[in-house]
Order: C-alpha cells, then structure tokens, then sequence
C-alpha cells in the first residue's frame, strides 16, 4: 500500500517562449538621470544587434506563474526523504540562505579594497581553519568550485610537488569502484589512469596495489568509506605502501559525511582531498549546484596550493598573498564560490563541534537500520559492515526481468525519491542507498515499507514495476530518444518562424 | 539538535532492532589507528539568533553603503525581488540534480529554457546547461577546440580577462596545449589583429576574443573570425559582461562562446557563486562539456525534457569524457532565467542602454584613454590610481580597478564600469575627484 | 478535455502532535548571558505550570517539510487563476513582502520616540494623501485591520456625527444585495438593519429608496458597483435623497478595484467609503488575512476620526495627535496593519497614477470578455453592463439538478479555484466570477474553455459533475458532519492519553 | 507594466471578440457625472529599483541599530529564519480564506494545528482561528460574555493595556454594555480585588483581567475566577506577552481567553499585523466569533478539515451574526504556528526561562516599584523619565515607557521589558543611565 502520497492536481504549463506577445513587460527600469546615448553612434551601426529573435516577453505575474507551476513537478529534500547514495542529500537549513544574503558579504566585489574586505576574509579564514580541523589536513584551498574541480586542483597539486622533485610521474591509480570523475580527472591532469581491482570485501587489495604501486605512479585516489559505503580497513597500509614508493594517496571527501568528528584523513596517511561542501556540509544543491570543493592538504603540498592566499599583514589583517612562487595557478577566478563557503560556516557553527560527530552517528545509524531491514528482501553483494550508505544489487530482481531501474522508478510512486542506480560499477544493479542523518525515524520506516513492497510487487505483479512510474504527472521519459535527435533548444513554429517568409 | 529528526528514544528503538547496544558501537569498524580518540576542536552549536549575528558583524566588516564604480568581471546589477523569490522554492533549492526525469521536470523545463535564451543571446545553436563560471569556461572552451580541430596550440587575446589568463595557463598546462598571448593595440584598445595574424598557424587550435574585452573595448568579430577560420582554427568568444548580449551584434561568427553570467541578477559575492556557460555550433555538439537537457517524450506521447548525451559525461567515459565538470552552477543559471524573464526582449535592450548611456555620462567627463567605441567600462588615465582611490574611499564611494595590477604597461591608468546602478551624483563625485570636466 | 492541470504525487503527512516525540528539538537559544532565574522563586511554585501537554516536539527539518507538505495541498494565485467574486484575487507583487520587511520598519515599536519613527509615519501620510486622491474623499484613517473593520468604524464616524447634531437616528438601510458584514457591522453599531430591495437590474431602486428614507435612517450603506457586478447608475440621486433628509451614504468599497482612476466616490456623493488594501491593493491576502481597511471620508467626518491622527509639528515633523475630543475612540491598538499599509503604497508607487487606471480597464475588460464568452451557456440574471465582476445563476443547470456548488466544485478537476458561491444572495443560485487586471488571455480563455466544458457535461455526464472534484487529493469535504459534531482541535488516542493513567 | 498581464495585440484581440471600440467604450456605462475626467494626482509607476529605496529610506528614517527595553503590549523576540521561509510560499501567501476545502487543506490542517496549540497554551478547550489582535478580541470576548450571561455590564481591570481598555469602550458604547473599570493595589501591582467585589453585581457579565499585567505583574487567576463565577459572571483572560504562557500556569479557571499572539514571530512593525485568539469552553463554541476549522472526512472516508460553524458568521447570519469579523490574520496565525513548531514544548519554557533571568536581572538592580512576582516586564521609579530616555536615546538605548503617559498616578515611573533577545551589556547600561545598583 502507498502511504506517503496521493495524487493531487498539478498545473500544466508552457515554455516562456510560447506565452510570450510582442509589448508585454515584466520589468521596469528607473528613468535615466543621464543623457541617453545612442547605440549607433557610441558603438557603430554595425556592432549593434537586432532585436533577439524569439526572446520571451512576459509579465511579473506570468514569471512567477511559470517558475512556481514548474517547481511543483520537483521533487525536493524539503518534501522527503532522498536516498541518493554518493549525494549526500541531507537537509539544508534556511539559516545558510539567511546568512549568505548579508548585505556586506553578498555585495562584496572581489576588487575592492583589502580594508573593506575584512569580514569575508576572516569567513574564509574560519572555515579554513575548521575544515583542517575536521579533516586533520595542514592546510586548505576553498578555490575550487565543486568536488570535481577540487580534484583536479589536488592531483595538480601531487603533480606540482613531483614536479618539483624532478618527476610527475605518469600513472594515477583508481579502484574499479571510483567516481567517475576520479579518472577524468586524473586525465585532464595528464595522467594514465590504471584501474584497481577491489577485493571481494569492496575494499582496496593492499596486494594488488602492492603489485601496481611502482616509480611511475604519481597517486592513488582512493574514496573513503568506498562507494560501496564501506570503511577502507587498510587505508593506513595503502598510505604506506605508496609513501614508501614515493607515491600520494589522495582521497575522495564525498563521503565525508560517514567521517566528521570520528575519523580524520589526515590521521590515517592522507596528503590531499577534497570536501564536497554542497554534500558534507549541507549548503544546498540547487538542482545541480552551485557548490565548492574545498581542498584539505599536508603541509608539504601547501607550497603548491592555487593562489592568492590568504595571510596575515603585520598590522593583523587579512590579506591576499599572490606571491607564491610554486603554486599550481588559479584554477578559477577570484577566490572561490564564496556564498557556498559561508552556507557551509553557518552549518558548522549551528552543530559544533560535538554536534557534528552526533550528526555523523546518525548518519551511520539511519544506514545500518536501513540495512538491516532490507537485506532479507535484497541481495547484499559486500557483507562488510557499513558505514553511512548501504549499496544492494539488484540481483533477485534482475532474475525476474526487473532491474534496478525499475525498482527506482517504482520508488517514485511510493514518494521518495530514488537511490542511485547503477553506482558504483563494481556492483551490478547496484541500490545506492544513502538515507543521510537528517532523516526521522518516521521518514526511513516508510522507505523501508516501501521498498519491501516494492520487493513484494516484483514477484506479484512485474509489470507494475515496469511501467512505474504511474502516479507522476508525466510518465517513464524516453531517454534513449532524446540522446538519438538532440533537440536542445526551442524553435519557434515553422510556420510562424521568421526565417521562413 | 535542530537538524537531528530523532529523539533519544528512537535511536535506542532503532539499536534496539538492529541488535546494537550503543551509539558508540555503530563505528565499531573502524580501525582504530583511524579514529578520532579526542572531540573536534569546534566551538559548540550555536543558535540561529548568534549565528545570524556573527555574519551580521562580519558583513559590517566589509564595504557597505558605498557606491562602486568597479567592474573588471564582475558587474553591479540590480537583481529583482523574483530571483530570489524563484530560487528559494525548496522544489529548486533543494533538490539534486535532475537525473530521475519523472520527478524533474521542472528544474529541466528550466535548464532546456535557459539553453534556448543562451543560444538567442549569443547567436549559438546549442548550449550547455552551465560551467562553474566564465574563468573555467573559457579553458574548457579551448580543450573542446582542441579536440574537434586535432591541434594543439591556443592563442589568447592579453585584453582577456588577466584571471581568465590564469585559470587558462593551470588548465592548458598538462594536457599539451601550449598557450601564446597575442597584444592590443595601444591607441584602440582593441585587440592587435596584425599580432595575431602573424602567430596564427596550422597548429592552432583556437583564437581566444573577449569582448567587451578587459578594457571595456568591443571588438570586431567577423575579422578575427575570417582570420582564424582561414587558418582552420576556431573562434573562441569570450564575454564577462552579459548584459552587452542585449545590445551588440551577437558573435554568430565564433565556433563556440564561453562566458560568465554574472551579470544575471547573480550577486558579486566576494567572487561567486557565478556561472559560466558554452555555447556553440550544433556540429559540435558532442564535444560539449557539462549537462545538457534535451526534450523527448514520455510513455503517454507527451512533451518531456531529460539530461541527454551523458555518454560525453565522466559517470560513463570515465577518463575519456569530456571534462570531470559533474555538480556546477544550477541554481545560478535559474536566476538567470529568472532574470531574462524578467526583463526579457525589450527590457535586455534598455538595460543595456543605460548601461551604455551611463558609462558614456562618466567616460565623456574622463577621457578614455582608448579610441575603441566601449561599452559600461573604459580605461581612464589617472596619474595616481591608488591615490585617488583612497580619496574616492573618502566620499564613501569604490573607484575603479588600478589596471597596474594586471598590465605594468598600464600603470597610471584605472578601469571604471557604471551600471544602471550607478547615480548620477555620485558619477559627479568621481568626476570632481579625479579631476574630470564636469 | 483537462488541459489546464495534470495529476501527480503530493506528500502525506500528519499533524504536527502525531509526529512528536519526547526530546527532539527545533530550537536552540543563546546561553544566557545573566544568571538563570528559578521560576518557582521568581513566581512562586503555584504560577509556574508544567510541561505543556501534548505540545509538539520536532526537529528543524520536520517543520520545514510539515509545511511545505501542507502547502502543496493549497490553491494559490501564484498557481493560476483565483476568479473569486468579490475578493479581487489579484496577483501579489513580491517587492511588497520585500519592502515590509525592511529593518527600520519591520522592527519599529509603536511606541519609539516620535523622532525615531518620522519614516514609518511618512509611509502612512503618503498612502493617506494617495487614498484620498484615489477615492476623491477629504480624509483618510488607516486605522481598521481589515473591510468589516473599516465598515464598523465608518459607521462610528456616522453614528458620531450624527449624535453631535443630537440624535443618533435608528436605522441603517441596506440593498438585498449587501455582504453579510455590511448588516452585521449596523448591529454592532446599535443601528437596526433596514433590508432595501434591489430592482430588475440589480440597483437601488430610487423610489423604493426614497420610501425608506426617513428621520430614522441614519445611513444607506451600498457597494458599488455592487455585487452583481453593476455601477449603481442613480448613485448620485442616491446621495441626494439621504442627504436631503440628513442621512449619509456609507461606500463598502469593496469592489473599489473597478473605480480606481475612473469615477471616484467623493465624486458621487459618497460620505464615507473603506477600502480593503488587500484586495483592491494588492497586499497578499495570506489565506485569510492580514488585511487593512483604510476608511475614507469627506470632511465633516474627519473630527471624529479614531485617535491618534497623524499631523505636522511646527518644526515640520510628523507627530500623533491623541487631541481629538470629538473622537470615535480607537478601533485598535496603535495604529493599524501598517505592514499591510507598506505592501499598499508599494502597489500604488509601482503602478502610478496612469497605471492604476489601466489596471482597472483591463480589470473589466477581463469580466466582460467572461460574460460575453459564457452568457451563451449560463443564466445571466441581470443584463446591464458589468464592470469588474459577472454574475451568472446556475438556473440551466439547477433544472437537471447540478448547482453552483457543484459547477464550483468540478472547476476545481478543470485546474481552478472556483468563483464565488450562492453570494449574493439575491441571485438564486449565483456564479459570481471576478478574475481582475492580473490574468492573461491565455489563461482566461483556459477558464472560458473550462466552464462550457462543464456546462456540456451537465448534459451529458452530470454525475461527472455532481462526485467532483475527482483529482484532488481530497474528495469532496463532508461539511454537514464537521459542523454537526464539531472537533476543533486534536487530542492524543485515548489509550495513549496521560489522562487515562 | 509588469503587473499586467496583456499586449496591446491581445487586448485588441479581446476587444475585437466583444464586439468593442476601445478600452474606454468599456466603461461607456458609467454615469457621467461619476466619471474622473482627469489624469490621478499620482506620480507615474516607478521600478522596483526605486520602491526598494524610498523603503529602505523610509526605514532609515526610524530606529535601526537600537537596542530597546520597550515592551508594554509589543516584544521583541527573535523570529526564527524558517517563519519567514513558510509564510512566503506562494501556496500560503497567495491563497485566500479556506472556504474550498478539496484545495485548501494545506490552510486548513495549520489552522486546525494552531486552534489546537492555543488551546494546549491556555487551558481551553477551543480556540478560534484568529482575531485582528489582543486589543480588539478583548472587547468581542465581552461582547461574546453578554451573549452568554444575558447580563450586560463588564468590569474590566485598569491594569488591562490602556488602548485595550479604550478599543473596549469604542466597541462597547453603542451595544449597550456598560463597562466600568476597577482598580490596583498600589504596592503589589495586581488587581484590587476587594474593588471588584465591591462593583461586581448580578448584572455583570465579565470581568476582565490581563496577566501578565500591563505592569508585568502576574495576577492570581483563581482568585479572581472564584468571586467572577461566585457572582454568575464569566472571568476574561487577557494576554499581552504570550511567551509568558510557556512558563505560567494557564489560565484554566478562566471562562474565555482573549490574547495577543505578536510575540510569537510577529515583527512589531509599528504595531501591527498582529494575531489575537479567543479561546473558550466547549459549551460555548456556538458563541464564538471568527473563523473554526473542524475535523471531519471526505467521501473516501479519509481525514479532513474544513471551516465550520459558519452559521455564527456574517457570510449566513448576517445582523444576528456573532460579530462582522471577516477578513483577519491568517498568515500571521501561521507564523505563529510555525515559531511554536520550532520551540516546542521544551523551547518554549526555556525561552520564558531566559525572558524571566533578564528581566529579573534588570528588575534586581533597578528595584521594581511594585511587589508581585513578575515576568518579563517591570515598572521601576525613575524621577524624570524623559530625561532618562533622552539619555539612553544617546547611548543607542530605546528606553521603557514614561508610565505617566497612560496612568497620571504613575508618573515618574517606567515601564521596563527585557526579552531574550536583550544583552546583558546593553541592560548593563541601562542600569549604569538609570542609577541601579550594578
Ligand atoms: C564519490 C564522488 N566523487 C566525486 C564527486 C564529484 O563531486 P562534484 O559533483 O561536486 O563535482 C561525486 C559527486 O557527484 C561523488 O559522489
Ligand atoms: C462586498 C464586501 N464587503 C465587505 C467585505 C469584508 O471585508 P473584509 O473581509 O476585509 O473584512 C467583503 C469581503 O469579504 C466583501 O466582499
């Protein structure tokens, strides 16, 4: 039975550029208190355009219409439980979105002087401090935009620092359970990627790696607990292992999440990792950003962190210093995606530093019911206790001709969101399932009921999982036509287009 | 604590039921050598009310109640009350991206919305769904010309953004794409076509143009496309300000665009959150970085939109994808959406000439010290930046950016934007303080 | 065929008390910086309570989602088209919530020095000046929270004069047509409700006027255009006739968003008029209020205004003047809904003078496009012009036994918020349809569309009809039971309750 | 303009349809001599740019940066981000009054939440969904007494909010309820109840008492209630400060509760939106005015609310109804419910904890001129307290009430009011200005 939803209206609604009529205005600009100047004459006929094609013109009432009858086809963390394993979809508070519209802060031009900067400086100074305190790192970067872009900012900097001793090296090794961003960036980085088999535990095989470890190879990243939600037993011994080599180990913070307050990186022989602050820290993910990755680093990789940093001027202000002659570079404008950085110190002072461990308990704890619930009703490819996610295959399913897929599909109509489907590779048909700590009781039992329903539904009535999803206001998307014709723009009518009088 | 939905009596039950005795005994797994035998060293929570205040103090501690005439990337709109509005519905602010289709459609009508205004404004046929911001955009840009074209080389203008320079060299670096400037010229302050004619080879891959460029200069396009196309490279076009998209000629011209949204109704910020974008031909499609929506159909036959060519993404190339770019800057580009709605056809135009019309109001007074027609920055002489920008501070007012900073050959020269922002009365000011003709 | 709304998902939830659960908490407070005080000293054990029972107890994002859960399962006009006759569902501008919370404002106590509240008294000044251009009165207090408010305060300001000449008089007369709160206003004001009987066109009827009016009448109070839609044609005889035997014309201005920029009541006779701000002016209407009933009066009134009134102070000042001896009194602490006032003027300054005319133009454009597009399948009971609002009888429909309640009702399945039902009361059976300035073609041509198709299903499927809504997440609410055995708050289950101990 | 949804095409189009000229033959019907044959004396519409200023101005024009010790009637207490978060979806913004059930349970279920919390804070038994605010829910709950009593005189306690007291008389006059108000103890502050005994008569129908009293004072309800209902007349609750009901002892034995709700997260705005409440005993449901939500099902059998009881209403009863009330405060009683969401119970005992620590530390060190126990508010003897004021004025202090204002006896004396949001430096200087022992 379906508890947690019931069908209910929700408005249809065109695209802006269907409702629009020549004259319609959402807008209004102040009068001009200067001497308007003519486009032509300032910039020359030429540089100036015509009127944009097809360009929407609509009222204040019809934008608010369209944006909020859209957002009701959403689903949303605000509206319930989002088990999207790797994602680390928690609740983010509002306070974050509070804070980061401070006047001072949000209208802070990255130009202006270093004396009127004081208060976004010390922000970033704090949580920079913080975030090496959570991850026992000597120093971090808050440049990078999001977790990939903070993994490419890291092997830049295990790749500055070999350079530095006379050789990059050529070969990065990921476990067959990476992200894959893991090996794209290694490639964007200049790397070979060699892919690591994981044992029959999911972890890394210290032999294995053993074997794999030699003077080529620059770094292993390695995602602690592992995608498969699983806390590397050996991580000291892989450190190690590569240490001795003269090889890094950097490490993948998205599951950070399963760690703060309880086990820190850098106490178990990490030099370089990135944080998915929009993950770990709760700043929202907004439908696909924005985020921030930070980078946490030993001290002997600092010399090489992305410039400016920031310092202390001898009258104890906060100051950019560019002067940094082994850095990797910038690898964005400015300093980073400070908003994100000031949602993310809000959610840290709100727990403390107590209160971060007890939300990272509650993490594990929500993942291991969940575990514990479904494991009679799905397969569990890696027995290894877990940490704060709990990946099952889709095994007993498949042989009934329903994957993972269709499980998640069936998921909708049952009001949750899905898990991730189909990560990591090493699982086939893999259940992603990452309940987070901000989850009640309440919430996580009526996944669980679902789920075993769903479970239930497979043997009685296949094809009610197969079509699923039934109850949402637009039916199973045809994916695979889409990628076949890309349409990704509109166009206006044939009929009505312009271009064809 | 607040964001913990559970209460003492429920933890136990769900210990209880798992067969665990404690809290504690959950993370009995971990190796001892990696656990944290001592608490963070974090000061306790705290509540809202302290939390609020602190970020009060500290945007204290910055500028505010100041005018700005500073740009150089980062523009001063007004950003309508909408924006906001849109942004904070928790179905956009709190969702992940929209990869389950059928409980997305929002946040994917919006993005396949957003890449159509993308492509009107920039006279584009296809365009992504965001990149982290104009400054990886760019690089991003270049890779995709080096991959469509084969080659390997990248000539990019000096009067591109300096920062953008920056983020450019750390991409190029390890991925054998060498990097060449080509220069401006120093009456027009636009770009030194002859310079780059004579650089231009069979190598080059792509021809990187800002314009406005640094300088606030707009550029002839169609001539440095001729130049680069007969070479066989392509034309990348690069834009900072996106409010000039309302009123100069589109780069239909250029093979791809890359550019910053900032201008959008997206708040400075200390720098970001912004948005990027790529924008380009339909033929290039596939060498795209970053999402995009795409529209199909449902099973009922109805009107759909979902993530398409995932297969460009790293989740499935792994290391032969396009870019590592995975989360990005979707609720950026929303308020940008938001924005164009807003203002939309008519309303892009106008801001754009008052853009134009008041940075004209403060460069006639000043003397730009190029002859290039401009659009809301231009280049002052000004003996002293750093000086009279202290005495700007004074009146209460940022002055512009001191170009020594970034150009040592332009020492003694200031970069000053006005916006519609910008008053009149305190453009009098600047004009009185730097000794301009009133 | 639907083609305004499509069915999907909403979330369940339950109430707030059900969800509790001993210890979990949504807030937290600052460590107290004094010395924590006992109660049972303070106070003295016997006023000190214990806990409060049943009070909930849930965490941050428990709320956040209880709500935003809630919300979903509401219409608004943010969502489409809320054609409620008589309450001006127009679109809220958001600046108006912006511009409330404005710090200065928001955080202005009513009773902080004059001197450090000159800009909150500048707002009320400002939108008096505008209401009283607007209605063509001499005066105007904001004092009233909200229409009936207003009502009851204008008629206060008639009794008053009245009693200064020596005699309150009796009798209040009102048309058939009037709202419920125009008689039951009269009665709170110690005035005997003289019901007067509308003529075949909806109007006064001058004759049957005249009859009524007689020493005893202190005042008619009429709504104009009223409530069929219709601009009282003899207004202005109207007023003679009352005011020839020393009786006065109260407005229910009410639907004042037909008049504004085109015919002002100070014009016609009106002796005192309010306003609702929260219809006519944009300010949300928020489910049922707040609202602010601005009353509007000519000058003879105004010495009997409530007290304080604003004024100027010789050093050109705002203060308040409590110096008002012919003064009704107060009608509320302080000095009104001034957040509502704020939201008001904002609407007034964001269209201008020019612009408030072109709103009330398009206003009944919008009504009259309605009539002339459904007069062919609904009873238009009364055939003069109408201006902002149309009001048809459900006499076709009532002869195969479908009423306006259930017409009401299927419009919900057609993706609206139904018209308003059985008002007024001298339309047997009434569709009374405002849609106002702020909805587009598209989406009135959707609602035209809507109501023919319901009418043909009358004949064709009535029972389609008579069941709806049939895609709401409630069916239709069992109105008659609630009423019957009322339950108007929630108790714990008897066997968990502590009372059953 | 951007609130008007139409072209001019489409207009024309709408015109044309009707068979009409031009907009202004719309209003051909309109008698001449009613008609504004010249432009409004309002300036033209301005941007949303300019409206944000003149507000901002406007507001800068009042007290900001101040700390204040002002409470009498209206509190200054923290507002908890998530208040504003919900009451600005659209869905609860934008909706009006829940008169279509199927499509306004959202409303509907908050209200029935809120009617239950009330009643769980009071001692009642019901509550209605709100009134205009504490001032004028005084006088309906007289006028509801005399319903009930059939009696037509109220005795009402000096020490009620003075402008609540004279609301009282604006309602009363005309109804033919006479209302006579007794007296205070002067050393204790509470109600003189020997002066009520003395007035109290067979034709009373309610006596009228606020606790905390507009002194701070808190009043022995019982008491009050014994000889209230040993005379046949019904005892009215007034509350002011509804914090004070997390901590104090609800006022059971009261027949009718008449309160303000403004310091649950209710900005003080100048005074206004508020939310009052009246809550009651069952037996007198029927007699209630404004709006109930009630429990029933719909015809699936499934839980559902709807306003009930309308018959008391306007809308059905019209001159015989319970009251005009119609339009009230919806949207302030949902912020209300969701501050008391995220106190809860144990939040709320504490933040009256924390008013009742700093009013008594203030109280402690600036002697109470009055001797019962009292909450967060307190009248201290200050000489001259506009001199006082000033002073504070200086320090950025918003200083108490001159009590003179109100009460001529009471000259020289203040009205002070700490609340958790007062800092213990700011009282501190207070207490320095005011001449407490420190
Ligand atoms: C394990 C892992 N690594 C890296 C990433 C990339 O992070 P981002 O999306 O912030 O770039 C993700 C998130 O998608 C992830 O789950
Ligand atoms: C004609 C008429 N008069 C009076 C009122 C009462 O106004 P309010 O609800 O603001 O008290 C209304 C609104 O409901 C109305 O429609």
């Amino acid at each position: 039975m379906i508890r947690k939803v019931s069908p209910h209206i929700t408005q249809n609604e065109a695209l802006l550029f269907e409702m629009s009529s020549p004259g319609k205005k959402g807008y209004q600009l102040p009068d001009l208190d200067v001497p308007e100047v003519d486009p032509g004459k300032a910039l020359g006929k030429s540089a100036v355009r015509d009127e944009i094609e097809g360009f929407p013109e609509v009222s204040e009432v019809e934008v608010i219409r369209h944006f909020t009858r859209l957002s009701t086809w959403n689903y949303a963390i605000d509206l319930g439980m989002y088990p999207l394993g790797s994602c680390t979809m928690k609740y983010n508070p509002r306070i974050n979105e509070t804070v980061a519209r401070t006047e001072g802060l949000a209208w802070a031009h990255p130009y202006q002087p270093e004396e009127l900067s004081q208060g976004a400086m010390e922000v970033m100074a704090v949580l920079e401090a913080a975030l090496a305190e959570i991850t026992g790192m000597d120093a971090v970067t808050l440049q990078p935009a999001a977790g990939a872009h903070g993994e490419f900012t890291g092997i830049l900097l295990i790749r500055a620092a070999l350079e530095k001793t006379g050789k990059p090296r050529k070969k990065i090794l990921c476990p067959d359970s990476a992200h894959g961003t893991n090996p794209a960036t290694a490639q964007m980085v200049g790397y070979e990627v060699v892919n690591i088999k994981s044992n029959s535990l999911g972890m890394v095989d210290v032999a294995t790696l053993a074997a794999a470890v030699d003077d080529d190879v620059a770094a292993l990243m390695v995602t602690n607990p592992n995608t498969v939600g699983v806390f590397e037993q050996d991580i000291a011994q892989v450190a190690e292992i590569l240490h001795a080599k003269g090889a890094m180990l950097y490490m993948d913070g998205a599951n950070m999440n399963a760690l703060v307050g309880i086990s820190r990186p850098g106490d178990f022989g990490v030099d370089v990792m990135h944080l998915n602050l929009h993950k770990t820290f709760s700043t929202p993910h907004g439908g696909g950003g924005p985020g921030a990755g930070a980078v946490a680093m030993k001290k002997h990789l600092e010399p090489f962190a992305p410039f400016p940093r920031l310092a202390r001027t001898p009258q104890d202000a906060w100051t950019w210093n560019y002067d940094r002659p082994d850095s990797i570079g910038r690898v964005r404008a400015f300093y980073g995606n400070f908003g994100v950085l000031v949602r993310a110190l809000a959610y840290i002072m709100a727990h403390g530093g107590p209160g971060l461990r007890n939300a990272t308990l509650d993490a594990i704890l929500n993942a291991n019911y969940i575990r514990k619930a479904l494991e009679p009703y799905y397969e569990l490819p890696y027995k290894s206790p877990c940490m704060h996610e709990v990946v099952f295959s889709d095994d007993r399913q498949a042989a009934k001709g329903i994957k993972t897929g269709d499980i998640a599909k069936r998921l909708i109509d049952y009001g949750f969101h899905p898990y991730t489907v189909s990560f990591p590779l090493i699982v086939h048909g893999a259940l992603m399932i990452e309940p987070t700590e901000t989850e009640s009781k309440r919430e996580i039992d009526l996944f669980i009921d679902a789920m075993k329903s769903i479970a239930q539904e497979v043997l009685d009535d296949p094809k009610m999982v197969l079509d699923a999803p039934h109850s949402t206001r637009c039916r199973r998307v045809d994916e695979v036509s889409a990628a076949r014709r890309p349409v990704v723009r509109w166009k206006p009518p044939v009929q009505q287009s312009r271009a064809a009088d | 604590m607040r964001y913990l939905p559970k209460s003492t009596d429920e933890r136990n039950e769900m210990l209880a039921t798992m067969g665990v005795q404690s809290m504690d005994d959950l993370v009995a797994q971990l190796p001892n050598a990696a656990r944290l035998k001592r608490p963070l060293d974090i000061a306790p929570g705290k509540s809202e009310f302290e939390i609020v205040d602190y970020f009060r103090a500290r945007g204290n501690d910055c500028a505010t109640g100041y005018a700005s005439f500073l740009g150089a990337g980062v523009y001063n709109h007004y950003r309508p009350v909408m924006t906001d509005v849109i942004v904070s519905r928790s179905e956009f602010l709190t969702s992940y991206t929209p990869y389950q289709a059928e409980i997305s459609q929002g946040t994917l009508t919006q993005i396949f919305e957003f890449q159509t205004m993308v492509c009107q404004l920039t006279g584009m046929e296809v365009a992504n769904a965001s990149m982290y911001d104009g400054s990886s955009a760019v690089p991003e840009a270049a890779m995709m010309a080096v991959r469509i074209t084969g080659r390997s080389k990248t000539l990019v203008a000096r009067s591109l953004h300096p920062e953008y320079r920056e983020v450019l060299t750390t991409y190029a670096r390890h991925q054998g794409m060498p990097v060449e400037e080509f220069g401006y010229q120093p009456e027009t302050g636009r770009i030194d076509i002859d310079d780059l004619a004579a650089r231009i080879d069979s190598d080059t891959a792509a021809v990187i143009v800002q314009s406005p460029n640094f300088f606030g200069c707009v550029e002839r396009i169609q001539e440095v496309a001729e130049l680069a196309h007969r070479k066989g490279a392509l034309l990348v076009f690069a834009f900072t300000e996106a409010v000039s998209l309302g009123l100069l000629e589109p780069p239909s011209e250029a093979d791809i665009v890359a550019g910053e949204l900032q201008s959008f109704a997206i708040s400075p910020s200390y720098g970001g959150p912004f948005a990027g974008i790529i924008a380009t031909k339909e033929k290039f499609i596939r060498q795209i970085p970053g999402r995009l929506v795409g529209e199909t159909r449902d099973a009922n036959g109805n009107r759909a939109f979902c993530l398409t060519l995932s297969t460009r993404e790293q989740h499935i190339r792994r290391e032969k994808a396009t870019s590592n770019i995975c989360t990005n800057q979707a609720l950026i580009a929303l308020m940008a959406t938001v924005y164009l709605s807003v203002f939309g056809k008519e309303g892009l135009r106008e801001l754009a000439i008052q853009n134009l019309s008041k940075a004209h109001y403060l460069g006639d007074r000043l003397l730009p010290a190029f002859s290039a027609p401009y659009f809301n920055e231009f280049v002052a002489t000004i003996p002293d930046p750093a000086e009279a920008n202290r005495a700007l501070l004074g009146r209460k007012i940022v002055g512009g950016l001191d170009l020594g900073r970034f150009y040592p050959e332009l020492a003694g020269h200031m970069l000053l934007c006005a916006t519609e922002m910008s008053k009149k009365t305190d453009m009098d000011t600047v004009i009185d303080v730097l000794g301009g003709k009133s």
